[in-house]
Order: C-alpha cells, then sequence, then structure tokens
C-alpha cells in the first residue's frame, strides 16, 4: 500500500482533483459563506454605493478568457451595481481578448435587465486600447488624442458622455477588474496615486497578495479571487433584492455566478490538505525506517 | 507521431474511452438537448437620408430610401414566444466542449487530440493576434496619423476632421520598415536599429518608472511607527507586526546582497531573510490554489450546463 | 461642435430656471494653477451649496469660465452674469467640493464660477474672487527628490562599473543556481538531448525579457562549447528577432558560427496559453534534458515546471515576477528570486564591469535600509512623543523625499512661499 | 561596423538617456508613454516577421512530410483561415455611425465568424490550458511540498494555514478559540489563533514584508539592468560585430 502510493500516479492525483471539483457543482453543494462586516467585499460596495447617483466611472476590463471563472462574476457584478445607480459608465480593456466581455456586459447585463439606459448617455465603451501601462498614463492626460474614437468608430466629440471630457481626471472612481499586468497595480501607479482618483479593484487570487500594500490608499477596497467576488455579490443582493431579476440563459453572467463557484473550492482545498499531509507521511515514514 | 509507440494496453484503454465518450455525447444530444442554443432574432435597419455628399443614415425603414439592414441574435431559453434553434451557434458549443475535452485529454498523457487541439490554438490565436495588432495598432495609431483622410473613409468614420499628418508618425513607420527589412537575404542586421531603439526607450521608461513606483513608493509604505497608540493607548500586537515587518525586510535585502558571502552575521541574517521569503512564497501558493481551482469549476460548469445542461 | 451637448443642457437650465424658485449657489469659490504642468491646468474648489443635502436636492455644479484680458488686476471683475453668457466647460455629480479644468492655456487670465443644479433649475453662479493665470513650469519641481535619488542610485552603479574598469576588487558571492547553468548543459549534451529556454510571455519591451536575453547569451555561448542543441521558442516576434541576433553572436564568440541554426529560435503564438500548450507539446515529445525559464512569467509557470519535472529535465528559472516565484521555487531544481535574476547576466558573463554593477547594487540597498530606519525611528518619535517638530520630520521623509512633494514642505508652501495667484 | 553596432549602440544610449531628462519636464513628461505607445506599430509590424516564420516553418515541415506534418498542416490551416476572416472582415455588417460600411465594424462583432471563432475555439482552448493549473498545483503539492529542511517546512507549512483560512473549514476547525479579540495581549494572541485570522496575519505581515523585500531589490536590479544597456556596458541583444 505504502509503496502504492510513494509511487503514485500523476494521474491519480488529477483524478481525484477532477472529482473534488466535478462532484460539488453536480450535486449542487454550497457551505456558508460568512461576509464579515467591515471586510472589502462591503469596502467596495460602498465605494460605489456611496457616490452621488450619475457619477462618472471608468470601468477596465483587463482580463480574458482564461481568467473568466474568477473575473466574470465581479465584472458583471460592478456593472449591475453601477448601473442600478445610474452611474455614467466609461468601459474600456486594455487585453486584447478581453474586449467581447465589454461587449457581453453592455448586451447582455445592461441590455436585458437595464434596458432603460442608454449607449452613449450611460454606458460607452472605449474598447481594446494596445499600450498597456502607456495607455494608463496617457489616459489621465488626454483621453481624445488617445482612444479618438469609441468601440463602434464614433467621434468621442460626438457622444454627449464624452464630449465635455478631456481625461480621466474627470471619473469620480475607477474600477479595475484585472488578471495581471496591465492590471491594478498599474492603475495604482499610473492614474489612481498620480491624479488622486479612487479606486476599486478585483482580482485573481495570484495578484492579490501583491495588492494588499496598496488597501486602503489609494486602493478603497479589494474583492480577492472568487471569495471576494461571492462575497460582493452577497453583498449586492442583500442591498438591491430586486437585483438580476431577468432570465439570463447563461449562467455565467448570472447575478449569483460567484457564489455557485464556491462550494467546490471546500472539497478542493481539502483535498490538497491531504495531498500535503499524505505526502509529508510518507516522507517521515521513509526517513525514519532509513529507506 | 514521435512518441514510442503505445502498448496494446494503452491502445485499448484509449478505444475503449474513446467510445465510451462518443456514445455518451449521442445520448446526451437525444436525451439532454446537448449543446443547443435557441436565440430570438431582432432586424435593425438604417436608411439613407439626402443624397451624395450630404447623405447621412438614420435608424429605421423609410421606403423608397437605399437601406442597409441586420440581424442581430440574442440568446434565450427554449421556451420563450420566438425562439428559434441557433445552427451556428449550437454547433460552436459542441466544437468548445469537443475542444476543451481535447485539452483535458492531456492529464491522461500525450496523444494526437491534444496534439490536434494545440495544432489550433497556435494558429488560430497567433492569427487573432495578428489580426487584433492590424486593426488597433497599424490602423488606429498609425494609419490615423500618416494618412488621416483615406483612414477616415475606409476604416475610422469617427475620426475628427481637425485630426491631420503627425510627422512623428514617420519615426515608428520607417522603423518598422528598417525591421521587416530582415526578411530581405541582404543587410538584416538593419533591424538592429529599430531594435536598438526600442531596448534603448525601454530602459529609460523603466528605470524611472520602477525606481519611482517600486523603489520610493515600497519604502515609504514601510515607514510606520514601530510605537502604536491607537484610541485606548499602546497597542501591543501593532506595534510587534510594525517592528517583525521593518525587520523582516531588513533580513530579506541582507539576503540580496551581493558583495558578501552568506557567512557569519551577514549569514544568519541572510537565513531569517531566505526563511520570511519562504512564508511570503507559501502564503501565496496557498493562496493562489482558490483561483486555478475557480478556473476549472468554470470550465466543468460550461460541460455540464451550457453543453450538457445537466444542471 | 464639443460643447454643443452642454450648450442646449445651458438654454434647457436657463429657461427652466426662469420658471422655478432657484436654489442656493454654492458659496467660496476658489482658483488655484496646477503646479508642475504646462499650464494647461486650473484646479477650482467650492462650499457645498446649503440645499445639497447628498440626497439629490442638487443634482450636480456645473462650472463656467471668462477669459479675463491681462491688464486687469488680479480682484476678479467679471459677473455673474458675463459668466452666464458663457458655456459650461463642465459638470460634477452632487456632493463634489472640486473640479479642474484641463483645458486651459498659459499666460491667459480667467475668472471662474460655480452654480448648482437641480430638476427645477440652475441656482445664481458663485463667482471666484480671484483671478488665475495658469503658468507653464520648465522644471518639475516635485520630482527634484526623485531626481537626486535617481542620480545617486545611478551614480553609484556608473562609479563602481568603472572602477572594475580600471582594475578594482569586484568579487561577489556565489549564486546556486548559476553555478548550474554549465551543468545542466552539460548533461543535455552527454544524454544527447537538447537544451529549451523559455524567455518569458512579454515583450522586448519589459525590461525582465531584455535580462533574459542576456543570460540567453551566456547559455547559449556554453550550449555551442558543448555543442548542445538550443531550442528558444517565443512567444513575440521581437523578441525572436532579438533572440537570433544573440544566440548568432553567442555561437560566433564561441567560435561555432557553423553550429547555428536560425530556425531553432522561432515564433509560436502571442497568446499565452496558444504559447503554453505548444511548449508543453513540445516538451513531452522531445524531453529537453535542461529547461532554463528566464524571463516574465504568469500562469504559466507551472504548467512549464510540473511539465518539464515529469519528463525528468534540470530546471532552472528566473523570474522578477514575485507571483510566480512560489511555483518555480516548488517545482524547478533552482531558482533565481528577483534581484538575482537580473544579476544572472552579469555573473555568467564574468566580465568586471557588469560584476561592477552589482555592487552599485548593493549601495542601492543600503540606502533604502537607511531610509526605511530613519523613517520608522522619526515616525516612532512622533507617535511616542506627539511633538510637532518629529512629524515634521516623517512627513518631510514620506511626502518629500520619498513623495512629489519637491523640495519646500507642504506647510510652507501654504504660507505663500509658491503662491499660484497673481 | 560602425552601422552594424555603433550606431545602434549610441542611438540606445541617447533615446534612453533623453527619455529620462524628459520626464522632468512638465512639457516632455508624457514622452516615455508616448515612445512605449509607438511601440505598439513597431511591435504590430514585427508580427510579420513572426507570423512569417510560423507559416515557413510549418511549410517546410508539410512539404517534407516530416514527422507530425498533419499537425502542421492543421496550424497552417487554422492561421490561414482566421486571418483572412478577420483581416478582411468577413461577415461583419456596419456600425450605426456607417451602416454599409463594414470596415469600421469591432473586430470581434458578436455574430460575426471572427466572434465565433472567439467564442467557441479561443476561449474554451485558452480558458481550459488555464484551468489545467488546478490539477498541477495538486500534483506539485503532492510531490514537492516535504518538510526536508526549515525552508521547505515553512513553505509547506504556511502554504496548508492559508489553504484552510480561505475556507469555511478553517472558521469550524478552530471555533473553539475566542471569536472576540477582548483587550488584554493574551486574548488577543488566542483569537490570532483562528485560521481566519492566522491567513490575514500571515498576508499582512510576513507576506507583506517578503513582497516588498523583492520589489525593492527588484527595482535595484532594473535600474541596474537599464543602465548596463544604456553605457554600452551589455550589448548581447546587439548582435555580432560582423
Amino acid at each position: 500500500m505504502l509503496n502504492y502510493l510513494r509511487n503514485l500516479d500523476r494521474r491519480i492525483v488529477f483524478l481525484l482533483m477532477g472529482l473534488a471539483v466535478a462532484l460539488p457543482i453536480l450535486f449542487k453543494l454550497s457551505f456558508p459563506e460568512p461576509v464579515p462586516e467591515g471586510s472589502q467585499p462591503y469596502h467596495v460596495f460602498d465605494q460605489i454605493d456611496n457616490l452621488p447617483d450619475g457619477s462618472r466611472v471608468l470601468i477596465s476590463f483587463d482580463f480574458d478568457p482564461g481568467s473568466q471563472g474568477e473575473l466574470l462574476p465581479m465584472a458583471m457584478g460592478f456593472t449591475r451595481h453601477c448601473a442600478q445607480k445610474h452611474h455614467k459608465m466609461y468601459f474600456m480593456c486594455l487585453w486584447p481578448l478581453g474586449e467581447p466581455f465589454v461587449e457581453d456586459a453592455m448586451n447582455i447585463v445592461i441590455g436585458q435587465e437595464y434596458p432603460d439606459l442608454i449607449y452613449g448617455e450611460d454606458f460607452m465603451s472605449f474598447g481594446y486600447k494596445p499600450g498597456a501601462e502607456a495607455v494608463i498614463k496617457n489616459c489621465i492626460v488626454d483621453m481624445k488624442t488617445l482612444f479618438i474614437t469609441d468601440s463602434r468608430k464614433t467621434d468621442l466629440n460626438k457622444i454627449p458622455m464624452t464630449a465635455n471630457i478631456k481625461s480621466a481626471k474627470a471619473m469620480d472612481l475607477i474600477i479595475n477588474i484585472s488578471a495581471g499586468d496591465p492590471g491594478t497595480k498599474q492603475w495604482v501607479q499610473y492614474a489612481a496615486t498620480p491624479a488622486g482618483i479612487p479606486l476599486v479593484a478585483g482580482c485573481t487570487g495570484v495578484q492579490a497578495p501583491l495588492l494588499y500594500p496598496y488597501i486602503p490608499n489609494p486602493l478603497k477596497g479589494l474583492l480577492p479571487a472568487i471569495k471576494g467576488a461571492a462575497g460582493y455579490e452577497q453583498v449586492l443582493i442583500a442591498a438591491y433584492p430586486e437585483m438580476g431579476a431577468a432570465d439570463i440563459v447563461d449562467s455565467k453572467y448570472s447575478s449569483k455566478a460567484a457564489l455557485q463557484r464556491m462550494g467546490p473550492q471546500f472539497v478542493a482545498h481539502l483535498l490538497m490538505v491531504s495531498f500535503i499531509l499524505l505526502g509529508n507521511f510518507i516522507y517521515f515514514y521513509d526517513k525514519k525506517g532509513g529507506a | 507521431m514521435s512518441d514510442a509507440p503505445m502498448t496494446t494496453n494503452a491502445k485499448t484503454g484509449w478505444m475503449i474511452m474513446i467510445a465510451v465518450v462518443v456514445l455518451g455525447m449521442i445520448l446526451a444530444w437525444f436525451t439532454l438537448d446537448a449543446g443547443k442554443v435557441w436565440v430570438t432574432s431582432e432586424t435593425v435597419t438604417f436608411s439613407q437620408v439626402g443624397v451624395d455628399d450630404q447623405a447621412t443614415w438614420s435608424e429605421g425603414a423609410i421606403a423608397g430610401a437605399p437601406q442597409v439592414s441586420w440581424v442581430v441574435a440574442t440568446e434565450v431559453k427554449p421556451d420563450t414566444v420566438g425562439a428559434t434553434l441557433s445552427t451556428n451557434r449550437t454547433i460552436g458549443v459542441w466544437l468548445a466542449a469537443i475542444l476543451t475535452l481535447f485539452i483535458m485529454s492531456f492529464l491522461a498523457g500525450d496523444n494526437p487530440f491534444y496534439k490536434t487541439a494545440e495544432s489550433i490554438v497556435i494558429g488560430v490565436s497567433a492569427a487573432y493576434w495578428m489580426v487584433l495588432s492590424f486593426w488597433t495598432g497599424i490602423v488606429d495609431k498609425l494609419l490615423v496619423n500618416i494618412i488621416p483622410d483615406t483612414t477616415r473613409a475606409w476604416a475610422v468614420p469617427g475620426l475628427p476632421e481637425s485630426a491631420q499628418f503627425n510627422w512623428i508618425y514617420l519615426i515608428p513607420l520607417v522603423l518598422s520598415c528598417m525591421l521587416i527589412w530582415r526578411l530581405s537575404p541582404k543587410g538584416g542586421w538593419i533591424a538592429r536599429w529599430p531594435l536598438a531603439f526600442v531596448i534603448g526607450t525601454t530602459a529609460g521608461f523603466r528605470l524611472l518608472s520602477h525606481l519611482e513606483s517600486d523603489f520610493l513608493l515600497q519604502i515609504k509604505s514601510t515607514i510606520t511607527s514601530l510605537y502604536v497608540v491607537g484610541a485606548d493607548g499602546f497597542q501591543f500586537w501593532p506595534s510587534v507586526s510594525a517592528v517583525v515587518i521593518l525587520l523582516s525586510v531588513l533580513c530579506c535585502l541582507v539576503y540580496f546582497f551581493f558583495s558578501m558571502e552568506h557567512k557569519g552575521v551577514v549569514g544568519k541574517t541572510a537565513r531569517v531573510g531566505i526563511y520570511v521569503l519562504m512564508v511570503t512564497f507559501g502564503a501565496a501558493f496557498g493562496l493562489t490554489v482558490m483561483g486555478r481551482i475557480t478556473l476549472l469549476t468554470e470550465r466543468f460548469d460550461f460541460l455540464f450546463d451550457d453543453w450538457l445542461h445537466l444542471l | 461642435m464639443r460643447h454643443i451637448a452642454y450648450a442646449m443642457l445651458a438654454c434647457v437650465l436657463a429657461f427652466e430656471a426662469m420658471a422655478y424658485a432657484a436654489i442656493a449657489p454654492p458659496s467660496n469659490v476658489q482658483t488655484a494653477d496646477t503646479p508642475n504642468d504646462v499650464g494647461n491646468q486650473v484646479d477650482v474648489t467650492w462650499s457645498l451649496s446649503p440645499d445639497d443635502n447628498g440626497k439629490g436636492a442638487v443634482k450636480g455644479y456645473v462650472i463656467y469660465r471668462v477669459t479675463i484680458d491681462s491688464a486687469e488686476g488680479l480682484e476678479s471683475t467679471a459677473s455673474a452674469t458675463s459668466l452666464a453668457g458663457s458655456e459650461p466647460i463642465g459638470d460634477v455629480a452632487y456632493g463634489k467640493t472640486d473640479f479642474t479644468d484641463e483645458n486651459t492655456t498659459a499666460g491667459t487670465m480667467y475668472t471662474y464660477g460655480v452654480a448648482a443644479v437641480n430638476t427645477s433649475g440652475t441656482s445664481d453662479i458663485a463667482v471666484a474672487a480671484l483671478n488665475v493665470t495658469p503658468r507653464m513650469e520648465y522644471i518639475n519641481r516635485g520630482k527634484l527628490w526623485f531626481g537626486i535619488i535617481m542620480l545617486t542610485i545611478s551614480g553609484v552603479v556608473i562609479w563602481y562599473v568603472r572602477y572594475a574598469k580600471r582594475g578594482g576588487d569586484v568579487k561577489v558571492r556565489k549564486i546556486a543556481g548559476l553555478e548550474a547553468v554549465t551543468e545542466a548543459v552539460g548533461r543535455a549534451t552527454e544524454m544527447g538531448r537538447e537544451v529549451l529556454f523559455v524567455p518569458g510571455i512579454l515583450d522586448i519591451n519589459d525590461i525582465q525579457t531584455v535580462a533574459g536575453m542576456t543570460v540567453l547569451a551566456s547559455v547559449a555561448k556554453t550550449a555551442a562549447e558543448y555543442d548542445a542543441k538550443l531550442e528558444v521558442p517565443t512567444a513575440r516576434s521581437l523578441v525572436m528577432t532579438t533572440a537570433r541576433e544573440t544566440v548568432e553572436a553567442a555561437y560566433l564568440a564561441a567560435g561555432r558560427p557553423d553550429a547555428y541554426d536560425e530556425n531553432n529560435i522561432y515564433y509560436l503564438t502571442d497568446e499565452q496559453f496558444g504559447y503554453t500548450a505548444g511548449i508543453q507539446g513540445k516538451m513531452v515529445r522531445d524531453k529537453p534534458a535542461a529547461c532554463f525559464y528566464m524571463g516574465a512569467f504568469y500562469a504559466e509557470s507551472l504548467i512549464l515546471a510540473e511539465t518539464g519535472n515529469s519528463i525528468g529535465a534540470i530546471q532552472i528559472a528566473g523570474t522578477a515576477m514575485p507571483s510566480q516565484l512560489p511555483f518555480f521555487v516548488a517545482a524547478c531544481d533552482y531558482t533565481l528570486i528577483g534581484e538575482e535574476f537580473f544579476a544572472a547576466s552579469a555573473y555568467l558573463s564574468g566580465d568586471a564591469q557588469q560584476l561592477g554593477s552589482l555592487k552599485g547594487q548593493d549601495v542601492g540597498k543600503v540606502i533604502a535600509a537607511a531610509l526605511l530606519v530613519l523613517g520608522c525611528f522619526f515616525a516612532t518619535l512622533a507617535m511616542a512623543t506627539g511633538s510637532s517638530s518629529m512629524i515634521a520630520t516623517q512627513d518631510y521623509i514620506k511626502n518629500n523625499i520619498l513623495g512629489n512633494e519637491g523640495f519646500v514642505p507642504a506647510a510652507a508652501a501654504e504660507t505663500g512661499i509658491e503662491g499660484d495667484n497673481e | 561596423m560602425i552601422a552594424k553596432r555603433t550606431i545602434p549602440l549610441l542611438m540606445a544610449s541617447a533615446v534612453g538617456f533623453l527619455l529620462i531628462l524628459t520626464y522632468f519636464i512638465p512639457q516632455t513628461e508624457q514622452w516615455g508613454a508616448d515612445a512605449m505607445e509607438m511601440f505598439i506599430i513597431l511591435a504590430a509590424a514585427a508580427m510579420v516577421l513572426g507570423a512569417g516564420n510560423l507559416v515557413m516553418m510549418n511549410l517546410a515541415k508539410v512539404s517534407r512530410r516530416s514527422e507530425g506534418w498533419g499537425y502542421a498542416a492543421i496550424t497552417l490551416i487554422a492561421f490561414v483561415v482566421v486571418l483572412v476572416i478577420g483581416l478582411l472582415k468577413i461577415g461583419a455588417h456596419g456600425t450605426a455611425v456607417s451602416p454599409a460600411n463594414a470596415w469600421p465594424s469591432n473586430p470581434v462583432q458578436e455574430g460575426s465568424p471572427f466572434w465565433w471563432i472567439y467564442q467557441y475555439g479561443l476561449v474554451p482552448l485558452t480558458a481550459t490550458m488555464f484551468a489545467m493549473l488546478a490539477f498541477y498545483i495538486a500534483s506539485a503539492a503532492f510531490r514537492a511540498f516535504r518538510a526536508k529542511n526549515v525552508e521547505a517546512s515553512l513553505l509547506l507549512g504556511t502554504a496548508f494555514i492559508v489553504l484552510l483560512g480561505q475556507v469555511y473549514a478553517g472558521y469550524w476547525l478552530t471555533d473553539f478559540l475566542p471569536a472576540d479579540p477582548g483587550d488584554t495581549a493574551w486574548s488577543q494572541f488566542l483569537n490570532g489563533l483562528r485560521l481566519e485570522n492566522l491567513t490575514q496575519m500571515i498576508m499582512d505581515v510576513p507576506q507583506k514584508a517578503g513582497n516588498r523585500a523583492i520589489t525593492i531589490g527588484i527595482a535595484l536590479g532594473i535600474v541596474s539592468t537599464s543602465l548596463k544597456v544604456l553605457l554600452g556596458v551589455d550589448r548581447s541583444y546587439l548582435g555580432s560585430a560582423d
């Protein structure tokens, strides 16, 4: 038995991991997910909710399909929250594979749940812009020379929302959803800090440790990984029970997408812990036996 | 296929697996409506108003005027009024599911399915990036500054009339040409000029930005009082944390010291430094697990929900 | 063209204002030239309208601006009426008390006015008491301290490079991962397998990729000497081009230009996971005996390192991506952590001048440590004693030396040393 | 010789030092960012080289019928098909600004063939590749997390705590400890031992310190690497002299 474990095929490990994730999904396993008062999801919620209705919010989708599992629920949560508050939403995207998510946020979430919001007056998209941090740097200086047109190739001077805006300094809040570089760190360094614009962000689990040092200044709130997203969804639902009532077909755009993904976490984490314990048990057994 | 020939056992194993998966798929199509996508369609029409130079377009159908229209589809539940089965999206979901399984098959070992998926992803993504860099890099950045009028008429109608030829963009244009010169059999070294330009600007730009935002900012945020006083007087644990943070940073800096061998006092301090780094790495590792599992959850969600309609 | 929407808004608002009772205007409008810019910005601040209760009684504020003949004095002579005739230059939501006009011309004098708006109309315009003339600055004084620190650190590095050139002593400590480079290439040669070098997924405009290239130069030289096959798949076209120049030169330096094959350095795709899929497939098929990961890495780090481990390759990684270091540390034989990675090229080249730069970096660390200790010392004294001079010292270190407030402390500037109104 | 090595070397130094200088002058402060934006054009043009190389290599494999040439053919076909569809905007329609002209449309316009390829080809392929990490992270933990020495023990011990502290298991395992920090240092200590608080403490103290030191070191490494390039001490990227 021990010999079998010692030479355990990687594929067995893979299979167990697959089951640990698949079974909780199939059986819709869920565990309580306490959101302590004063935790990050509340900070993020307050930043958006306490802005006067109709404030200008720059939302940058800096991720790609690879990270959609973690970040799409937050991105859609932010969009819903801003739409609910009638904030003016300025979408942009710094990752080449991320722009379709901006379109989904506008067409699916805003289009189906907030049909009275109008493109160009309540929300608009600058589209994808290559250049990473250079885009962010130029963004706080002159958006019109930077973007020239919106993602539909309309002159920015002819769009009511952008006609009178020169740079991102006119924004009341920047929301950034990021999977890496360019992402939250660059928004902190090149926009939020020099221009003094409040910033809230959602990020992947990998990025989170690097971003904790920037809270609370200038990063006003951070949703780390799916746990943060689930917490934010819970806070949102508590505040606006009617939110996300529309019949969205694709469950990944639903207002409870992140909450649904917390079940598998529990089982998989326990499995990981058991792997570590088992690995060390074998190691020490062998060492003691002088093998 | 460059692998060592498969054993008969492995071959049989693969055969059985493939058979089970294919049968399962057929069953799923008939019993679960697997992968089927329903949509409602809406036609958007624009009509031309005015003639020749003054011609503009307005939304809606105007009798007699030249018209353009296209169909916009929205994904809906099958029981929605007016819903029709979308062939291309249904094929798409099946393709996506099959490609997902192809990639996952690598976990069992390298195999033709993974190789196929690998070949597709390289070809498709290289082309995707090239297309996007053409439209967003060459057209939206270079051409609008070099030939604004032509570009406006062709691909960027929203380019303001005030946009003019901008000579500064001749620099990247010329450098690009020099770079592509590499394709010619002679004088490939000319490509070193643009490379030198890029590396020079990179060095200058990064030197400043990292020194300002990483070096100074990190030192600034580490500076705090080691004696923490709160609303109700001296705070023990926060003070301890502050001291530990400062000492840990200093020890790690000593670890990175290159001038001295890690011996004696320096060695001991560097040792503490590496311990701190290991705790840092362990913490990051633990936090990352959550993210990675979520990604797998999303993939299974796609397979079970969007494709098999099991949930 | 650009102000059409606001002109219309202003007309509507003006009309409505006649029809309904007006709301109270904001007060105490003040203007100041934004410091350290080219004179294209003016900061406008005000106190909230008494009606602004944060609940929507005031919907927002609109900002007006008129150009004043510069012959006039500092005191504003513009009337609310002259401002009302102009187009609003911007608007903000309720509850806000500041606005930055980003469309001014240096040397032109302006007067600003602010009015509150709600659904029933616009208030009277509160006019700033003083005119403002934005000025163009030639040097960003806020960055002076940053300039000094940059020059110091760069100067020390340059000094040590020259010191080494003159034959000074530049011995540096051993770095385990780098000692193993030759061994790894040697093993690949013995086993008749190839060496794989992955230069990360960022383009050549990231300094990590540049550092990766310099490591590649050393690895390629060793590979040429041992006659091992070296493959370099890249994720960027420019990296491919640079890598070809680098490797070709290394083979030439090793006296083996004949062994250089450009086709071993190739482009796969820009897409992160397409690239990863390609390398992963390549690794399980060709089973390289040594894998180097030197550059900027993201999530692919663990995919590569685990695959490399499963085929039993010696793996040496170097990156400055803090988030990926844990995975390399866990799965590779040797990992160059952060700064060690940048030191690698100097160390491998064995060139005295390059080694000198490492000494310079060490002085940089001493400066960092000194700033940290001093800063914490004064911060502790400030907190413990509450003495205002200690607090001022702490603030000076944080906001001036390490921040961007220039030589003169903020408190001194307020008393008029850098007054911008004129 | 001069054109091959000296001029490029001088050019790199000149533009690099110029950018450093301009950063301190408000008028030219943005030049660095502008240069980085111009880089986009250069990188886009360079794709001709990269993609050309990709096509040539795979074409060579196919024409030589070398090992695995079928896969090379798949890559080639996928590349050409997607490139043609994307560059010619096949199947795209106009936008509100110019309904009759499809050229200005978003490259990834919903419903267009290019979008279809993105949605049903690129997304599942890249997302699944990324999701494979869940498996690899498990096998890495099982294989590499052995308490061989102090360093390894710290690594795995911290990962162990954080793994538990992140999910509900953490609350459940240490529920016997006081939930309220209380006033004394001792009660605060006990409260801090709850797994969720311990995780937070690790994030706030050693993790933060470690990351800061790494970042400071990296910044210095970058300064010195940049200077070596600008001073011409390290010129390996420039290739050989002849």
